[in-house]
């Protein structure tokens, strides 16, 4: 399985993406600057976190301007797997592949802490490697991640199983419904606002973070299987 | 030369984390008179056109691609010769 | 080559002909004296121009020439073993094996904060994380150094807020960790804060880097943000005190743009191992004059500068604003004559503006052009080397004589629960997790221990190794005698990465002091610099680096004396990583090192009687060593479940900061002749307190026998509860929880009251 | 009850990475034309007052205490009956 994490000028948590999947899948993975716009050589494309161009004017609003997202558009409608990361998810909502947008967290102030999140819904390919309703915990660090959608996408949301994880305990951000997570209607686009590439290895505090990787190389391997 | 003042504002539907939270500051300044506080943008472009309709053409496809997110925020401007 | 003499249009106004300068004595607008004017004059055989002054005055102040405490720092010891590069450039390089180096260097932003806390605390974050990737380095670390005036007063709260805020703003945007730090409030900082940050880098020896000038017709070139009138003379207002009248002389507020120092940390980097430079050195104070000027001296060449090509922000400015700017985010390079495409290309990719602004030449002459016009002329050496040095006698102040009668008597009847419950929630000492929680301290996951234990370690990926870092100070110690705070603070930083499991390496310092032209003032300087070299000569962790900020008065009167350790350890093994928190009940409690029951200077004393006195706890150096040495070699044995230095609150707070993170008790009866208020609030050096299996305790004492420590056994961990029973009678006896509310609750309280500008 | 609109803007000497940037955005967008932009705030705040003498002295004093940061920003504002 390819992996492809996207380098935008101001990513910083690209590096800890390629590091995730080297230690949990050991699959090949490629840095893709922002300019390259196909993707096709790619089976799974991770937008990670950082300040894509500072986050000036709204989080992820410049990058999703950026050449690459073309080719992030086509994977994701030709049903390949497309994985955002705090200012990935950002990046996507922007670029309209996933619903909601985020405002300034509530107390208004930046977040660093390990979280820990209900999995909402176990049967995407980015998830079914976890219990449904598991708790998990993985580490957050944003200033802007209070979800909002109105009430009519909230409860297509809800509906349509695309609330993925939810915040558990205290929510960090003010975020509609507890929001952590959500994936678009096909469920192969995924936006979280916690890090799983942080939780891999024991010393990181939590190793959750993990089985959403396996997740996704066993779900490309049943899909390859399959054809 | 043209100069557009555009101002950003959040839909009246959305709360708004950051005017709550002036809100909050003026009252325990004394401020106990105010009773809301919205937060928006103000942003001020200049821009080479030769007319104004081209100027205002340009300022709201600027606005629409990039400017305001329609998920929560609303826009408006003005438009002066500069 | 005569620079023109006429006087210039300027946005300000005229500037004054060299003739008006010398007769209507301008130069001390500038801050320098009649002698140095005199020295200017010599150097250049003439009148100097005010471009020419400007730079001069720039060059020969305090923060960039270091002239009042260039003699005091010689004392410090710089070399060891491991030290690839001491004090002088960007940062100071320490060996760590595997061809790799740890770079590190901490820097003061204090007087900016004071007028635009933001900004000015963010700006002290970019600057610090140049001045380390210009050694070619790869940061991997941030921490910080704050002081601030007492939490009730909206004013500091405002400032507290912002400064963090703006800390936190820039190395989350940058994407380095800010893995720990401290924090202290005292009255002493009220008109006067400190910021002061620290970053950690990791490099490949061949691939350091120096900031030097080299080979004739070699071309500058400009890298960064554009220069805007920002900050002008920052350099010389970092060496003046603070006053009504800085209002007015404020330069424009510096603003710092993270974004733009991620791109250039990463063009820099990439540039550095394209093998590409010759040299490299950030515009940090001083602007573009500094870091050209050192960059040439260094080289033992000239330079020319052609100010037309540097990118510019502002319209119209003159030759003087555009050497003297401090905007942030600007980096000089060297490299050989043919690769400027080269370097383009790099530049480019990362969207950095850039222009050729320079040539090195044969020589010693630094010009400065503009508007094909010599603005400028000077031999270079003069504005470097050359610059004058104050030698000043300090004078020990009558109250330090008063300190050895005082005595603590009066602390003695307090209940130890009431103390214990006020040291907890005296902001100083209370969590921290309100400050940060707002910095990313896990961005490159490498962060194996977070903010929160007595020193933060970073794993290098690849390797077994890890890094630990802390940074200590306690400024009433150095207040009620310099020299044992001095030396105090390195002990303390050394102390905290051994209890991570650390061999401590070298330290970086930051000294922060009123005006040195106070005789009582520059007695504290002397004596706290001959502390902790003593401190260090004994650790064997030389000094590497540093900076000085003095002046740090408001209305005339001095700050406590601040000077600021930064220490990095090495652990050799991840297996080695070890926490200040407690792991599992049964685990026995032994606490390692003597008990005087010192109470001078310590957080029950201020916090009961607003205000301290005495001598600051003793000092001894070889005990220190031998239970630096006995504690890590009981961590590298896996002898222990955890270790946590005791510093202010002594016993009391450190068992129960154990008890905090794992949310487990403490069970602990002793007998002593102390009474109870000093033996568990006093706050003796040298000790540590361990947590460790049953099993392993007979292994424990018959280590710290041979090294001659003295051990105690206190306890158990056990239960819910912090109970301490002394001499047959409980003195304390308080669930874990309720302890950790009022710990935790402290600082966000405090911080919920109002907030003005 | 009045209405009173603030725009806090930076002042002019101070640098505007935000402005820049979204600059830089608008001429990769293809909108060349563009020459420069600022970036501000706007604050919609609601006071009840009987007076707009009253209203006015409280904006000004609001402005002065917590809105902008005078050693960076400078504001003005727009008063209305609401
Ligand atoms: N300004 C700060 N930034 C980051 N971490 C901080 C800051 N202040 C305190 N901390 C963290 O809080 C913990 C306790 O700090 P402190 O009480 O100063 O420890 P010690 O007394 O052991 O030096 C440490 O882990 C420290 O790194
Ligand atoms: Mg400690």
């Amino acid at each position: 399985m390819r992996f492809a994490v996207l380098v935008f000028p101001g990513s910083n948590c690209d590096i800890d993406c390629e590091k995730a999947i080297q230690k949990v899948l050991g699959e090949p993975i490629d840095f893709v600057w922002h300019t390259q716009r196909n993707l096709d050589d790619y089976d799974a494309i991770i937008v990670p976190g950082g300040f894509s161009y500072g986050d000036y004017l709204r989080a992820g609003a410049l990058a999703r301007f950026s050449p690459v997202m073309e080719g992030v558009v086509k994977a994701a409608t030709e049903g390949k797997l497309v994985l955002g990361i705090c200012n990935g998810f950002q990046i996507l909502q922007e670029a309209g592949l996933l619903p909601g947008a985020m405002r300034m967290n509530d107390h208004l102030k930046f977040r660093c802490d390990i979280q820990p999140l209900t999995v909402v819904n176990n049967s995407l390919p980015f998830t079914q490697d976890y219990q449904m309703n598991e708790t998990i915990r993985l580490p957050i660090a944003h200033g802007q991640g209070n979800f909002y959608c109105d009430e009519a996408t909230h409860y297509e949301l809800t509906q349509k199983g695309q609330i993925v994880f939810r915040y558990q305990g205290d929510n960090p951000n003010g975020s509609v419904d507890d929001i952590a997570g959500v994936c678009n209607q096909a469920g192969n686009v995924l936006g979280l606002m916690p890090h799983p590439e942080r939780a891999i290895v024991e010393w990181m505090g939590s190793q959750d973070g993990g089985k959403m990787f396996t997740s996704m190389l066993r779900y490309w391997e049943e899909k390859i299987g399959a054809a | 030369m043209y100069k557009a003042t555009i101002t950003v504002r959040l839909k009246p539907s959305v709360l708004d984390p950051q005017g709550s939270a002036v809100k909050g500051s003026l009252h325990s300044l004394g401020f106990a008179a105010v009773t809301d506080v919205r937060i928006g943008k103000t942003m001020e472009v200049w821009i080479s056109a030769t007319e104004s309709a081209e100027a205002e053409q340009k300022v709201d496809e600027m606005c629409q691609k990039l400017l305001a997110n329609p998920v929560i925020e609303t826009y408006d401007y003005e438009l002066e010769g500069a | 080559m005569q620079p023109n003499q006429k006087s210039k249009e300027t946005t300000m106004g005229m500037e004054p002909t060299p003739e008006e300068i010398r007769d209507r004595q301008l130069f001390s607008e500038l801050g320098l004296t009649p002698s140095e004017y005199q020295q200017v004059q010599h150097h250049l055989g003439r009148l100097p121009n005010w471009t020419e002054l400007g730079i001069y005055s720039v060059m020969w102040s305090e923060h960039c020439s270091y002239k009042n405490s260039k003699p005091l720092l010689k004392r410090l010891p710089t070399d060891g073993p491991r030290v690839l590069q001491g004090p002088g450039e960007g940062a100071g390089v320490i060996d760590i094996g595997d061809g790799q180096a740890v770079v590190f260097k901490i820097e003061s932003h204090n007087h900016p904060t004071a007028v635009e806390p933001f900004q000015g605390a963010a700006t002290g974050v970019g600057g610090i994380i140049r001045d380390v990737f210009s050694m070619g380095a790869r940061p991997v670390a941030l921490l910080n150094s704050l002081r601030f005036g007492p939490l009730e007063s909206p004013r500091v709260r405002y400032l507290f807020e912002q400064a963090v805020a703006g800390i936190a703003h820039y190395g989350n945007i940058v994407g380095i960790p800010t893995v720990g730090g401290e924090v202290e409030f005292d009255a002493t900082y009220e008109g006067n804060p400190l910021v002061n940050a620290m970053c950690v880098g990791i490099i490949d020896h061949e691939d350091l880097q120096q900031g030097v000038a080299k080979g004739i017709g070699n071309p500058v070139i400009y890298v960064g943000a554009s220069t805007g009138r920002d900050g002008i003379h920052g350099a010389t207002f970092a060496s003046e005190e603070l006053s009504d009248a800085s209002e007015e002389k404020r330069p424009s507020v510096q603003a710092g743009d993270p974004f733009m120092e991620k791109l250039l940390m990463e063009a820099c980097l990439e540039l550095v191992q394209k093998e590409i430079l010759l040299g490299i050195q950030d515009m940090g104070a001083a602007g573009l004059t500094c870091s050209s000027a050192e960059m040439t001296a260094k080289g033992g060449v000239g330079l020319d500068l052609y100010l037309d090509d540097v990118p510019q922000r502002e319209v119209g400015m003159t030759p003087y604003e555009i050497m003297l700017s401090e905007s942030q985010e600007r980096m000089l390079l060297v490299v050989a004559e043919g690769r400027e495409a080269e370097v383009k290309e790099v530049l480019d990719k990362w969207e950095l503006p850039s222009a050729v602004v320079g040539r090195v030449t044969e020589g010693n002459r630094y010009r400065i052009f503009h508007h094909r016009e010599c603005v400028a002329d000077m031999p270079v050496n003069t504005l470097v080397d050359d610059a004058p040095i104050n030698y000043r006698q300090g004078e020990e102040p009558s109250s330090y004589r008063d300190g050895t009668t005082a005595s603590h008597q009066d602390l003695h009847h307090l209940d130890a629960t009431d103390a214990l419950q006020q040291v907890l929630r005296a902001p100083s000492l209370a969590s921290k997790r309100w400050v940060y929680q707002q910095y990313d301290s896990m961005v490159r996951t490498s962060t194996a221990v977070r903010p929160g234990s007595d020193a933060a370690v970073i794993v290098l990926d690849g390797f077994d190794k890890a890094l630990a870092m802390s940074v200590d100070g306690n400024s009433r110690y150095v207040k009620l005698d310099p020299w044992v705070g001095g030396a105090s603070a390195v002990a303390e930083a050394a102390r905290n990465v051994v209890c991570a499991g650390a061999r401590p390496l070298a330290i970086t310092d930051c000294l922060n002091f009123g005006n040195p032209e106070k005789p009582e003032v520059f007695w504290q300087l002397e004596n706290a610099i001959d502390g902790m070299g003593e401190a260090c000569r004994q650790l064997a962790t030389p000094v590497v680096g540093g900076n000085v900020s003095l002046y740090n008065e408001t209305k005339g009167v001095a700050i406590h004396p601040t000077p600021v350790v930064g220490m990095v350890g090495l652990v050799e093994s991840q297996e080695h990583i070890t926490t200040q928190s407690f792991k599992q009940a049964g685990d026995v409690l032994l606490l390692l090192g003597s008990n005087r029951g010192e109470l001078g200077g310590s957080e029950l004393q201020q916090q009961v009687l607003g205000s301290i006195s005495g001598r600051p706890p003793v000092l001894d150096l070889e005990a220190e060593k031998a239970l630096q040495s006995t504690v890590l070699h009981l961590i590298q044995t896996k002898t222990v479940s955890s270790a946590h230095d005791l510093s202010t609150g002594g016993l009391a707070v450190a068992l129960a900061e154990a008890a905090f993170a794992n949310a487990l008790g403490v069970h602990m009866d002793v007998k002593t002749d102390l009474e109870t208020i000093p033996y568990l609030f006093g706050e003796s050096q040298s000790r540590v307190l361990l947590s460790l299996p049953k099993e392993s305790v007979a292994k424990a004492i018959s280590m710290a026998d041979e090294k001659g420590v003295p051990w105690c056994q206190l306890g158990e961990v056990r239960g819910d509860r912090l109970s301490i029973t002394i001499n047959g009678s409980e003195v304390i006896s308080q669930p874990v929880s309720r302890l950790q509310t009022i710990w935790e609750e402290a600082i966000p309280c405090a911080m919920n009251a109002s907030l003005t500008n």
